[in-house]
């Protein structure tokens, strides 16, 4: 396979939104099928190229003048995180009605996202980035110009952070490829900001950021695309980030202060998800809750939680793709969905889970509690998941029942993929490798069972009974009877401090300039000042420049 | 390809036998006898006729197969490496949600009862954070000096929790469907797996010999008494005391316990 | 005899500065254009100063005929010019004496004051005959520092010309692209 | 021969649109000849090839040539999709005057000449016909050439370092004042014809004047270089964070693009103020986006400017990206290369740059909006501007070569 394919999966998408733009005359349907097209030929493009040499694949075009070159790689970890943010926003494509403006601007975001993903020097990555969240903006005032959004100054200031951290690598170590910075050039303050970018990025926050807002929009087609490309494009940079450091963050701390950040992430999504007064307000925690583990999991700096974390995000990847199908009704395709999500066993959602707090235990100290509320906040998510089943909808959204067999479909898959996770350990078993050591014996020797420092998860042999005893089971039970109509239901707890936090910031907000100062503030009059041309004020200005350069 | 057959099969007879799901049902039935002869509630008799199971009874039943198959209970076809903490705390925990999501007029007070899940979390999970081990047998052999607190602390605070957990306590469900009594098969499936547990974290592994099972039975049955004990004591308080000693002490202690476990980490590095 | 000169160019200045007419303005300039070529031919360009001189004089020449009729000199309320023209002699007096050396004190006294007189007129008036004076003015002195040879002062001569020759500009009122 | 050639051919093609006004195709047909062979001048004009036909030394530096090309390559978009009521032969006559200008200024030897032809641009603007008052008109650029001139004046003096930071002085603040930016705004008229407004010194004249007045202050300022970089700093950040936030704010959108380009201008400044190669070359990025993005952009909005229509289709919020330098667009890298000098030089400029790059984001979907729906040949201006804009954003280094960087 030459070098030069490396270009296939960002110039295919590129390609069909050229082309559904032409033919948007034609009529839309014809430019979603193109639009699909695209997108599912990007991620066959990444699975062939991955397939046929099944090694690190680099490509590089020359510099591009700002100090960094056309530099694309393509390693076992690009290719993880291709086809967890491709999967979904093909199926989505594929699935949902847009419009060829639409189409088109989530093509482009989607072939900014494998730019930064392939991308070889974390410049790029910024500018792939960048790119990507600039037209996932474009999308959501596309779709609907009044429905809430991410705010364009939030989504730009982590793709600002990595620029900054990558310059700063080739100011420091003389390069900001990742597979050429030296070990020592990851400084604590480098690291920061590669953090911020990607907590940011992704909207990875324990409060209620853009990432749970945007899927309270009345529609979820640009949500849905920018959740599954953003989020796993943040997660990815703190994945990249141990390459940089030879497997290891700067300090440990800081592994610690990002499993805790990861935590209560969840905690934040968990506590708002079980005081939800609607079913559509609880859907749209769960894809941030399994965020928070996931930057919980990869955080511990071990490879057995750098894969949980990798098995959430999938997860996480399938559930934004059926979230967006799921009708409004109550029924199985929505509580297929909710255990899914909640973690149910043996769900694949539930052996990330299970791995990445076994993982946090072993790795001692400090990580232990982090555990102990990891698994904590699992349960407050249940609970939340068991109570959103009776709520009301809470949104107007028609989906056809194909669509909601989808989403049940893929609602089932989460659930019935756990007992093949080790399966999936000893596929990712090299991507994890080239950015940290495996363990002696490896992640997952046998296929079958994957074995952490104190336990083996047996997930064929354990998994595998249960689920066919479960499916069986479940189908010759019987099903309860509705014993309620959707009702709204109080939440199960107050989170402590949460009113008061609410006024507080209903204070500031309500803080205004007394009347009589206002004219000091006066915008306009600044302005009038400033370009009325008064000679008297620009000699002023001469002088206090005078004054300034003779300091 | 032989090495998963005999694996799954030795996995399934956990999950199914022993001390997976027949083991449950034979202990939870003698336990939910014996309680309903202690609250004086008309038993009703057993259903031993076959039909439909309902749904929730089937997830519980399989949530807590999956639990009771990591317990060092002896002659557990389950390897002793293979089995984890976690999945026996969080397939436990999940049981009270599954009934909340299926028969939300079965579940009283959720919001309590999820405060009192997390404390009885912490006294699962927190004797685990030192030793750095999920490994059920691991945690009851720990006996090290500097351990004892926690792990005395944690099984009182385990102990406080059960009878909540078991729905012994006298707080009624938001509805009753039930016109008569009737056996209650749900709970029945729950004594085994949160006293197994019990007996596997907070006492040495047993052998696996006769000796070893009577002990492990044994030790689950007296914690489980001793549930049964707690529980009549509350409904004789009543429920506002109950509720009362769940927010005002439980709650706190679960605190205290935390702080424990945290001066321990500290000293023991 | 260059102190005579910059004497001149302060005093073709000044009269820059205290005149609102065209008559007033050209003899402004045409003195300014004299002690400018002046100061040019005690520096040895001698052909620069004759075409600055040149160039001054047509400047001043065309200005005369264009404008606000009469001389306009020290006009009612020109008191404060009159009082700046001689602080801004005494402060570049004592720049081009006490604080600087490079070419002749005459020279830098010279250039000082006259761009410092010139650029505080451009500030303070509005007629365009007056602005025009007074660039074309700077534009004599910036022959003289140039220093890029006879072009820079042949330029200066072209420019201080085309600048007074420049009609006096209509405002109306259009709107477009 | 190539430097006089590419003064005089524009001149002369302006000439001709002025003098054949009466016939405006023949007036537009000699312009445009006469500008393109002008533009091949320019190009062939390498900094190696000097030429002293007229007695002095001329010669192109390769940023003035970059910055003379791209001026053209905008003169030509404007001229072959003109915005909507524009007189191309108009646009041409102006736009070669003032092409000629330039070139003269940025071949001229020494920083007094191009004074002198600035001095002569000014004038010529001036003489045009506008809204606003003359003496308001003229009064900011004359204060340039005053300041520049008093700079000059300075140079060829000895004396102690105030004289030399005096010097710094007169050269930043002429600088501004000819540009228009803070402190020394021009009067501005929304209604104006754009040749007679300040917007050429911002957006067409301004980037060459500022490579010339940067390029000569080396020789001139000899011990005082540090303060020649902290004033002009100084300036672009209070440049930056005044236009930004005026460009939001201000109550009439023509005035908000005019913050915009003063807000580009904060960048520029700043990267000339670093004077590292990184900083150079951002400055000579926002030039090109100025050149080639904000200022086409501006005069196909200023019929929707008049028709004070607003609208939020998909190519107002990319135009809005554009004009706040988002990725892909040329904006960006002009932006990294900004933030790699100041991470060099004084990493908390880096810190206050990065922040202040947030500011140009709610102007900028202010200003998007004003393009309105075009269509016909401004919507096909507008795709091109992008799609330049794209292609400098991913790949500046031709741009940067040109510039010799």
């Amino acid at each position: 396979m030459p070098p030069i394919a490396l270009l296939a999966p960002i110039v295919l998408p590129v390609a069909a939104a050229v082309v559904a733009a032409a033919t948007s005359r034609f009529g839309e349907p014809i430019a979603r099928v193109v639009a699909a097209t695209g997108a599912w030929a990007a991620l066959a493009a990444i699975g062939v190229l991955w397939l046929t040499v099944r090694s690190t694949q680099e490509l590089s075009l020359g510099p591009l003048g700002f100090g960094v070159g056309l530099d694309l790689r393509l390693d076992g970890v690009a290719v993880v995180f291709g086809v967890i943010a491709l999967m979904p926003a093909a199926l989505l494509l594929t699935l949902q009605p847009r419009g060829w403006q639409e189409s088109t601007v989530a093509l482009l975001a989607i072939a900014a996202v494998v730019l930064a993903i392939e991308s070889g020097n974390m410049v790029l990555t910024a500018i792939g980035g960048c790119t990507a969240a600039t037209l996932a903006v474009v999308q959501f005032d596309i779709e609907d110009l009044r429905a809430v959004r991410p705010s364009w100054a939030s989504v730009m200031i982590p793709w600002i952070a990595l620029a900054w951290a990558g310059v700063t690598l080739q100011i420091q170590a003389g390069t900001a490829t990742y597979a050429a910075v030296p070990v020592s050039a990851l400084t604590t303050q480098i690291f920061a900001l590669i953090a911020i970018a990607a907590l940011l990025s992704a909207g990875i926050v324990p409060w209620r950021g853009w990432a749970v807002r945007i899927w309270m929009r009345p529609s979820l087609r640009a949500a849905s695309v920018t959740a599954a490309t953003l989020l796993p494009l943040g997660l990815y940079l703190l994945v990249r980030a141990y390459e940089l450091g030879n497997g290891r963050y700067p300090q440990s701390w800081l592994n610690l202060a990002l499993a805790t950040w990861g935590v209560l992430v969840a905690l934040g999504a968990a506590a708002r998800a079980q005081a939800a007064p609607t079913r559509s307000e609880y859907m749209a925690e769960t894809v941030p809750g399994l965020a928070g583990f996931a930057l919980m999991s990869i955080a511990i700096g071990t490879a057995v939680g750098l894969f949980a974390g990798l098995i959430l995000l999938a997860s996480s990847a399938l559930l934004t793709a059926a979230l967006p199908l799921l009708p409004d009704r109550r029924g199985p395709p929505a509580l297929i969905v909710a255990a899914a999500a909640a973690g149910v066993p043996p769900g694949l959602a539930f052996g990330g889970r299970v791995l990445g707090l076994a993982d946090a235990f072993e790795a001692g100290n400090a990580f232990g509690l982090v555990a102990v509320a990891g698994a904590a906040t699992w349960l407050v998510a249940a609970a939340a998941a068991a109570r959103s089943v009776g709520l009301h909808a809470g949104r107007r959204r028609q989906a056809s029942d194909v669509l909601a067999l989808v989403a049940a479909v893929l609602g089932v898959a989460v659930l019935a993929a756990g007992p093949a996770v080790a399966a999936v350990a000893s596929i990712t078993s090299d991507a994890i490798a080239s950015v940290m050591p495996l363990p002696t014996g490896g992640l997952a020797p046998d296929a079958l069972s994957i074995i952490t420092v104190s336990t083996t998860l047996p997930a064929l042999a354990l998994f595998g009974p249960l689920l066919l005893l479960g499916a069986a089971a479940v189908a010759l039970s019987k099903p309860g009877p509705v014993t309620s109509a959707a009702q709204s239901k109080a939440p199960l707890f107050e989170v402590p401090g949460a009113a008061a936090a609410i006024r507080v910031r209903d204070q500031l907000r309500s803080w205004t300039i007394p009347e009589q100062y206002r004219s000091l503030f006066d915008p306009a009059a600044l302005e009038r000042l400033a370009v009325g041309g008064r000679p008297a004020l620009w000699l002023a200005s001469l002088v206090a420049l005078a004054v300034a350069v003779s300091r | 390809m032989t090495h998963l057959f005999s694996s799954a099969a030795g996995d399934t007879l956990s999950l199914v036998v022993y001390p997976g799901l027949l083991t449950i049902a034979v202990f939870g039935l003698l336990i939910e006898v014996a309680w309903s002869a202690v609250a004086r509630q008309a038993i009703g008799r057993p259903n031993f006729r076959w039909r439909r199971p309902p749904t929730v009874q089937v997830i519980v039943a399989l949530l807590v197969m999956l639990a009771a198959a990591q317990f060092a209970a002896p002659f557990n076809a389950l390897p002793s490496a293979d089995r984890n903490l976690v999945i026996a705390a969080i397939a436990i925990g999940f049981t009270a949600w599954a009934e909340l999501a299926l028969e939300p007029e079965l579940v009283a007070r959720p919001g309590l009862l999820l405060v009192i899940q997390g404390c009885w979390l912490l006294s699962v999970l927190g004797p685990a954070i030192e030793p750095e081990s999920l490994r059920p047998q691991v945690l009851g052999n720990a006996l090290v000096p500097a351990l004892l607190p926690v792990k005395v602390a944690s099984g009182f605070l385990y102990l406080l929790c059960l009878p909540a957990l078991m729905r012994l306590w006298p707080m009624s469900p938001p509805a009753e469907r039930r016109s008569r009594p009737r056996f209650n098969a749900t709970r029945a499936m729950l004594w085994f797996p949160y006293c197994g547990l019990f007996t596997t974290l907070f006492f040495p592994p047993p052998t696996d010999d006769v000796a070893g099972v009577v002990r492990f039975f044994g030790t689950s049955v007296i914690a489980a008494l001793t549930c049964v004990l707690i529980g009549t004591v509350l409904a004789q308080r009543g429920a506002e005391r109950a509720r009362g000693l769940y927010t005002r002490a439980v709650a706190p202690y679960s605190f205290l316990l935390l702080g424990l476990i945290v001066a321990t980490l500290a000293l023991t590095r | 005899m260059s102190e005579v000169a910059a004497f001149v160019a302060w005093l073709g200045a000044a009269v820059i500065v205290l005149a609102d007419s065209r008559r007033g303005l050209a003899a402004g300039l045409a003195i300014l254009a004299a002690a400018a070529g002046a100061i040019a031919w005690s520096q040895g360009e001698q052909g620069g100063a004759i075409v600055l001189l040149a160039g001054g004089v047509l400047g001043s020449a065309l200005r005369f005929t264009i404008g606000p009729d009469g001389w306009g000199l020290m006009q009612p309320g020109s008191t404060p010019r009159l009082l700046f023209t001689v602080i801004v002699a005494l402060v570049a007096l004592w720049v081009a004496l006490a604080a600087t050396s490079g070419g002749s004190a005459g020279f830098r006294f010279a250039v000082l004051t006259v761009v410092v007189l010139l650029v505080g007129r451009l500030l303070e008036a509005a007629e365009p005959a007056v602005m025009l004076t007074a660039i074309a003015g700077v534009a004599l002195v910036l022959g003289i520092v140039s220093g890029g040879g006879i072009v820079s002062y042949a330029v200066a001569a072209l420019v201080t010309a085309g600048v007074s020759a420049m009609p006096m500009p209509a405002t109306p009122r259009t709107r477009g692209t | 021969m190539e430097p006089e050639l590419a003064i005089a051919l524009p001149a002369a093609g302006a000439a001709c649109a002025a003098a054949l006004k009466p016939r405006p195709r023949l007036a537009f047909a000699a312009g445009a000849v006469l500008g393109a062979a002008g533009l091949v001048a320019v190009i062939s004009s390498r900094a190696d090839l000097s030429s002293d036909q007229l007695g002095i030394t001329l010669t192109l530096s390769p940023a003035s040539r970059a910055i003379l090309i791209a001026a053209s390559a905008a003169l030509a978009i404007l001229v072959a999709l003109p915005p909507p009521r524009a007189d191309r032969s108009n646009l041409l006559r102006w736009g070669l005057g003032g092409l000629a200008g330039m070139t003269a200024m940025a071949a001229a030897p020494t920083l007094g000449l191009a004074v002198m032809i600035l001095l002569l641009l000014v004038v010529l603007q001036g003489s045009g016909t506008g809204r606003r008052a003359y003496a308001n008109r003229f009064r900011a650029p004359a204060l340039a050439i005053g300041l520049l001139a008093l700079a000059v004046a300075l140079a060829a003096m000895q004396g102690p370092s105030w004289l030399s930071r005096l010097l710094v002085l007169c050269l930043v603040a002429g600088l501004a004042a000819a540009l228009g930016v803070l402190p020394y705004i021009h009067e501005f008229d929304p209604d104006e014809l754009t040749s007679a407004s300040p917007i050429p010194w911002l957006a067409f004249v301004g980037p060459v004047l500022a490579v010339v007045v940067v390029g000569r202050a080396g020789e001139m300022i000899e011990g005082a270089e540090d303060a020649f970089g902290a004033l002009l700093i100084g300036l672009g950040i209070t440049n930056i964070l005044v236009a930004t936030l005026a460009s939001w704010r201000t109550s009439s959108d023509a005035e908000a693009w005019r913050y915009s380009f003063i807000a580009d201008w904060g960048l520029a400044l700043c990267g000339f103020g670093l004077v590292v190669p990184d900083g150079v070359g951002a400055a000579l990025l926002v030039f090109y986006s100025i050149l080639l993005g904000r200022l086409p952009l501006y005069l196909w909005s200023r019929q929707s400017l008049r028709e004070k229509a607003q609208t939020d289709r998909p190519i107002n919020f990319i135009v809005a990206a554009a004009l706040a330098g988002s990725a892909p667009f040329a904006g960006f890298p002009a932006r990294i290369l900004l933030l790699r000098a100041a991470t060099a030089m004084y990493w908390p400029l880096a810190l206050v740059l990065a922040l202040s790059f947030l500011l140009w984001l709610p102007g900028s979907l202010r200003l998007g909006r004003t393009i309105g729906a075009p269509s016909g040949r401004q919507l096909i201006g507008v795709a091109v501007a992008l799609a330049v804009s794209v292609v400098f954003g991913l790949f500046p280094r031709p741009l940067l070569g040109l510039a010799g960087l």
